[in-house]
């Protein structure tokens, strides 16, 4: 029984990074054409992988390590214009392109790796950011209003009351974050960070659909990835209380 | 257990400001901190690692890097692909010891960089030349003089400037087209009735195609047609593709580019006029596209330096970049 | 009017049929009530009737036409449908969603309009208040009557209602019936009610059609029902207090007929008469009509006595104690004990006579079923 | 200050992008309404296909934009129509949804109701189904229409013009001048269509 659900449990991101490795060997072995086959080698397609997963997973663990305790922050009824202000911002930054925010960060902070993992880190700490906010602010009043009157500290309070009811609207913040970040990701290889991006782009760039489809794929593999853990990680810790 | 996860929370909360500190500083130092390829004490410059920053395209073209490396006989430690034209950037602020970039860019002379001497002959030739569709040409056979005049008076120092017009100094491509053409009197100044036409121009997505673009536009508007513009397209095969499908009429091609890329030949060719030559017959009888006046300057490929990284370390060609990078991995 | 005959419907992935053969007949002006528990069929049976449930075997009749044969858009069309949830659409106001049907069946705009305000004042609804409000401004009560408004709409010979009053408060739902049972009094519609509850059941239907796993238990007269159920699970259905429920639920209007022994005199009978009439009475006095029928008062065997001559007009004295005809049996016997007399009169709106309940009719009932 | 100059002296070229921005967008969003709320509607008749659909619209949505408009050039070449199927694809998980939830959580009653007094499915469909799921329907296109006017900047890479072309450019360049005029231009024209719809939003609510 408890092998049973463990198992039914991993089976979807196995299958998923099994399906991922599929997809890397077949294009690899039919990289249709010389071209194609410069960037479809193993080890290269190993390392584009793992420079769009360190991107990815840097910036968005340090987004949540970020963004949920700001958001936290703002939510006490002592920032509350701070938090209002904050909100609006947010929602306004929301809408620049992601593609501009990389392309601003690389004439401030130059090219690379690091630029990039900012730029993303900057991009994903929105949703989560709001997500956090607006999460504790949809906890009833009436609630807290009846925690404070059994006596709670607000400490107990936000840990007990509404960090819990809070805790669905915070990890959809973070799912949606994570996998916009996955996309989001492919565009800095514009600007010199790697990644799942240099394929796609090489792509279009000499007209290879292999090199698309393969670096579309796999990235999409990716994303589909991440939400299915962070899914389980969900449930799991609903399970747990 | 739950007072366990309230404590937990707050442990959490302590790492996260940590980490936000750390990244906030982190994103800051990324520009100071140059990959390795600082001056050593001794004024000696010491390149740890040999990077070489290069475009999508040419870290995947037959023509480009892998091609290069194989004549040449070296191997860059590593590559870093990046969106043209920001190379020269990444050269300029030391991210990379070597760059790729074009022989014309207005960059080379304002950012302090020199192109190495290709002593092999890799890179074939590039010259570029109006693309235009034969049955746009029959239709109006004025074109051919029209377009055709705009090549001859480009030559390579002529190129740089105008690029670096664009890139350095910020004028509209178009503007610099304009100044161009009407110092060389290809153009006037009176607003021509457009009766003819329409004509679709296009060009790839870097400051010298927009600048010819610009200028094919300029001078057919000014010929009484009437142009959509449709410049800046993204890459080689992106333009060529839209010219044999017809969305666009005409644009400017590279000679080297052509035989390679779009005709799909293995073997470059390093003489100009051999080179128009062929990819004009060749153009014409397969794709019915007629190639019209070639440009006098060359845009091949290059490797660029830093002038003084070059200076101190001696090297003037590939060669020696070759030789250098091999002895480095010793 | 309807008519179903031998009528079975099974759905789809059930292997037990929701109903079985089941046959009933409605009269045309009659509330035949479907009762029983949840699960029974009821609702099924009343939507085989305007065809949102196609039934498997057997026919329905309307005025004699096999239902299965009229377009089923058309059939609804003239069948009037109200719901426990109402339905009302939110998005529309109150008169657009009473002139859902009329619009549907493309009447011109004006008679659309005549008919809406004719209806919202039918069900007590001031049009001028409420026809550009949304439902959502309504009360369950007043949305309930939008409802029903609504059903009417077209003046449809035949109203199924599943359930209207369930989803108002007590005292709403019971105010909702009375205006119900006046309203039907003008309309003289074929209704077909579902419920549930069996004491609405008795209280609103001419016939109720009990129903258990599909089938028909028993289809009676409220009066029936309660003086001789079918069976035990009937009996039970109706509940231990027959007899004290018999008073609560029965309209007086219902047992009204040659169940007493009082005389009814018009105004210009002579004194003389009452005098033979008089003694025959179970309340020892005679009731006084006017030549319309309407109650003028009693005059009591001493009066008659006392008189000596001339007419009843001039001897009659007024009657306090009279009931409306839509008032129910312990109403009456509550007025009774209130006045310390052992009779009371029941009157229409016009304030006619139509009978009388005696205690004694009372106690007899109450003993019948205690028997 | 160079900001400024660089915007005053680029006014009629800021302009002209941002129209073909805007065209763009609003060429893919008509696009998108109409097969978004179609599908929408269709697969509220069929439960699996819901599903089918709603998950393959999802996975659409996990595709990197630059790569999803990459494929497409091998199918339709590069240039405006290119950038405005893209845009479809990624304007379509919202609207579909969107429209399904909207019409699934109609009040049952409402529709028996309908039925009960004899519409037939279409003019249930006209009068009440749409009209009522029109403030989630509006919601859906409104979400949508704010995310791909972001995703529009990365269509101007395969040929789609617009105000992604300064963003480029100014990376190309290494131009942060460009590249401000290029966001600022794209946020304004987002939060615009976000208010104009909002306003659209408030307007179809019934309420």
């Amino acid at each position: 029984m408890q092998l049973k659900s463990w198992l039914a449990r991993v089976a979807v991101p196995l299958g998923l990074i099994l399906a991922g490795v599929a997809v890397a060997v077949y294009f690899v072995e039919n990289p249709g054409g010389a071209m194609a086959a410069r960037v479809l080698s193993y080890p290269k397609v190993i390392r584009l992988i793992n420079e769009h997963l360190l991107m990815v997973v840097v910036s968005s663990s340090l987004a949540i390590a970020a963004a949920v305790p700001l958001g936290i922050l703002i939510s006490r009824p002592a920032l509350r214009v701070l938090g209002i202000i904050i909100e609006n911002i947010i929602n306004v930054a929301q809408t620049v392109p992601s593609l501009a925010v990389l392309a601003l960060f690389m004439t401030i902070l130059g090219l690379g790796f690091k630029t990039a993992v900012f730029a993303l880190w900057l991009y994903s700490l929105l949703p989560i950011l709001r997500n956090t906010y607006a999460g504790i602010k949809s906890v009833p009043p009436d609630v807290i209003e009846a925690a404070r009157g059994m006596g709670m500290t607000p400490l107990r309070i936000l840990t007990r009351i509404e960090l819990p009811l809070a805790y669905p609207i915070v990890m959809a913040g973070i799912r949606t974050a994570v996998v916009v970040n996955v996309g989001t990701a492919t565009l800095a290889s514009f600007i010199g960070a790697g990644g799942l991006g240099m394929m796609i782009i090489s792509g279009i760039s000499v007209s290879r659909p292999t090199l698309v489809l393969c670096g579309a794929l796999l990235s999409a593999i990716m994303a589909i990835l991440f939400d299915n853990v962070l899914g389980q990680v969900e449930n799991y810790l609903l399970d747990r209380g | 257990m739950l007072s366990k996860k309230g404590s937990l929370f707050w442990l959490a909360l302590v790492v996260a400001a940590v980490m936000l500190l750390a990244v906030g500083c982190g994103g800051g130092s990324d520009t100071a901190e140059k990959s390795g390829d600082e001056s050593g004490g001794e004024g000696e410059p010491v390149i740890k690692e040999w990077v070489f920053a290069a475009d999508h395209e040419f870290s995947v073209r037959p023509d480009g890097l892998p091609e290069l490396e194989k004549v040449y006989g070296f191997e860059f430690d590593r590559v870093e692909v990046m969106d043209l034209g920001v190379t020269y950037g990444a050269l300029k602020d030391g991210l990379v010891p070597v760059a790729m970039g074009f022989a014309t860019d207005g960059r080379i002379g304002a950012f302090g960089l020199v192109n190495l001497e290709d002593d092999k002959h890799f890179f074939p030739v590039y010259n570029p030349a109006p693309v235009v569709r034969k049955e746009v040409l029959d239709k109006y056979p004025e074109i051919k003089d029209i377009l055709g005049a705009i090549g001859p008076k480009l030559d390579t120092e002529t190129m740089i400037e105008l690029n670096g017009k664009v890139d350095i100094d910020g004028m509209e491509p178009k503007e610099v087209a304009r100044q161009f053409l009407l110092e060389q009197g290809l153009i006037d100044e009176e607003k021509e009735e457009q009766t003819k036409g329409p004509v679709v121009v296009g060009s790839k997505e870097f400051t010298e195609q927009l600048i010819l673009g610009a200028m094919s536009v300029l001078a057919l508007e000014d010929a009484g047609f009437k142009v959509t513009d449709n410049t800046g397209l993204g890459g080689t095969e992106m333009a060529r593709n839209a010219l044999e499908s017809g969305e666009i009429d005409t644009y400017w091609e590279y000679t080297g580019t052509a035989w390679l890329v779009a005709l799909g030949h293995e073997k470059p060719i390093t003489d100009s006029e051999e080179a128009f030559q062929k990819v004009s017959e060749e153009d014409l009888a397969k794709n019915n596209l007629v190639w019209l006046s070639y440009a006098k300057f060359d845009n091949t490929y290059t490797l660029m330096m830093r002038k003084d990284d070059a200076e101190k370390l001696g090297i003037k060609t590939i060669s020696d970049l070759a030789r250098m990078i091999n002895e480095s991995k010793k | 009017m309807i008519k179903l005959e031998n009528v079975t419907k099974v759905f789809a992935n059930q292997e037990t049929p929701a109903v079985k053969n089941l046959n009933l007949h409605i009269k045309k002006g009659e509330v035949c009530v479907l009762v029983g528990p949840s699960g029974c069929g009821k609702t099924t049976t009343m939507k085989m009737i305007n065809r949102l449930v196609e039934p498997t075997e057997g026919t329905v009749y309307i005025d004699g036409k096999d239902t299965s044969t009229v377009n089923p858009i058309e059939l609804r069309l003239n069948i009037g449908y109200v719901i426990q949830e109402i339905g009302l659409f939110p998005h529309l106001t109150i008169a657009e969603n009473v002139a859902t049907v009329p619009r549907e069946k493309k009447w011109p705009a004006e008679r659309i309009r005549q008919r809406v305000e004719e209806l919202l004042n039918l069900v007590g609804l001031d049009p001028q208040v409420y026809g550009n409000r949304k439902p959502a401004d309504l009360s369950g009560g007043q949305r309930q009557r939008v409802g029903v408004a609504r059903a009417m709409a077209a003046d449809p010979p035949i109203l199924l209602m599943d359930e209207p009053f369930g989803a108002v408060d007590p005292i709403t739902r019971a105010k909702l019936q009375n205006e119900f049972l006046r309203i039907q009094e003008q309309m003289q519609k074929t209704i077909v009610f579902v419920t549930h509850d069996i004491d609405e059941a008795i209280k609103m239907g001419d016939k109720i059609a009990v129903m258990r796993k599909g089938e028909l238990v028993q289809y009676s007269t409220p009066e029936e029902l309660l003086s001789a159920p079918a069976n035990d699970f009937v009996a039970k259905l109706v509940g231990k207090n027959r007899s004290i429920k018999r008073l609560h639920l029965i309209r007086v209007d219902r047992v009204l007929g040659s169940n007493h022994n009082v005389p009814v005199v018009k105004k210009n009978t002579p004194v003389r008469k009452l005098e033979e009439l008089v003694d025959g009475s179970e309340i020892g006095a005679v009731l006084v009509v006017d030549e319309r029928d309407r109650l003028l008062g009693l005059a009591s065997a001493v009066d008659i006595r006392e008189a000596g001559g001339g007419v009843a007009g001039d001897i009659y004295q007024p009657l306090p104690n009279t009931i409306g005809v839509g008032a129910t049996l312990s109403d009456a016997l509550s007025v009774m004990l209130n006045y310390g007399e052992g009779y009371v009169a029941v009157v229409d709106k016009a304030n006619q006579l139509t009978g009388i309940i005696t205690l004694g009719f009372l106690l007899g009932l109450v003993k019948e079923d205690a028997a | 200050m160079d900001f400024w100059s660089f915007v005053n002296s680029r006014w009629d070229k800021i302009f002209a992008l941002t129209i073909e921005h805007g065209v763009l967008i609003l060429t893919a969003m008509a696009a998108a309404i109409v097969v978004g709320v179609v599908v929408g509607v269709l697969i509220t008749y069929y439960n699996p296909a819901a599903h089918a659909v709603l998950y393959i619209c999802q996975i659409l949505m996990t595709v990197p934009s630059l790569a999803m408009l990459g494929l497409l050039i091998p199918l339709l070449g590069i240039g405006f129509w290119t950038g405005v199927v893209g845009l479809i694809l990624y304007s379509l998980l919202p609207i579909v949804r969107n429209t399904y939830t909207g019409i699934r959580e109609i009040d049952p009653a409402i529709l028996e109701a309908a039925r009960g007094m004899g519409m037939n499915e279409r003019t249930i469909l006209l009068k009440i189904k749409l009209p009522l799921a029109l403030p989630v329907i509006m919601a859906g296109i409104r979400t949508a229409t704010v995310m791909v006017v972001g995703i529009g900047a990365i269509a101007s890479y395969v040929g789609a013009g617009g105000l992604g072309e300064f963003i480029f450019r100014g990376i190309s360049r290494y131009n942060k001048d460009m590249i401000l005029t290029g966001a600022i231009c794209v946020s304004v024209l987002a939060i615009a269509a976000d208010l104009i719809l909002k306003l659209v939003e408030k307007k179809a609510s019934f309420r």
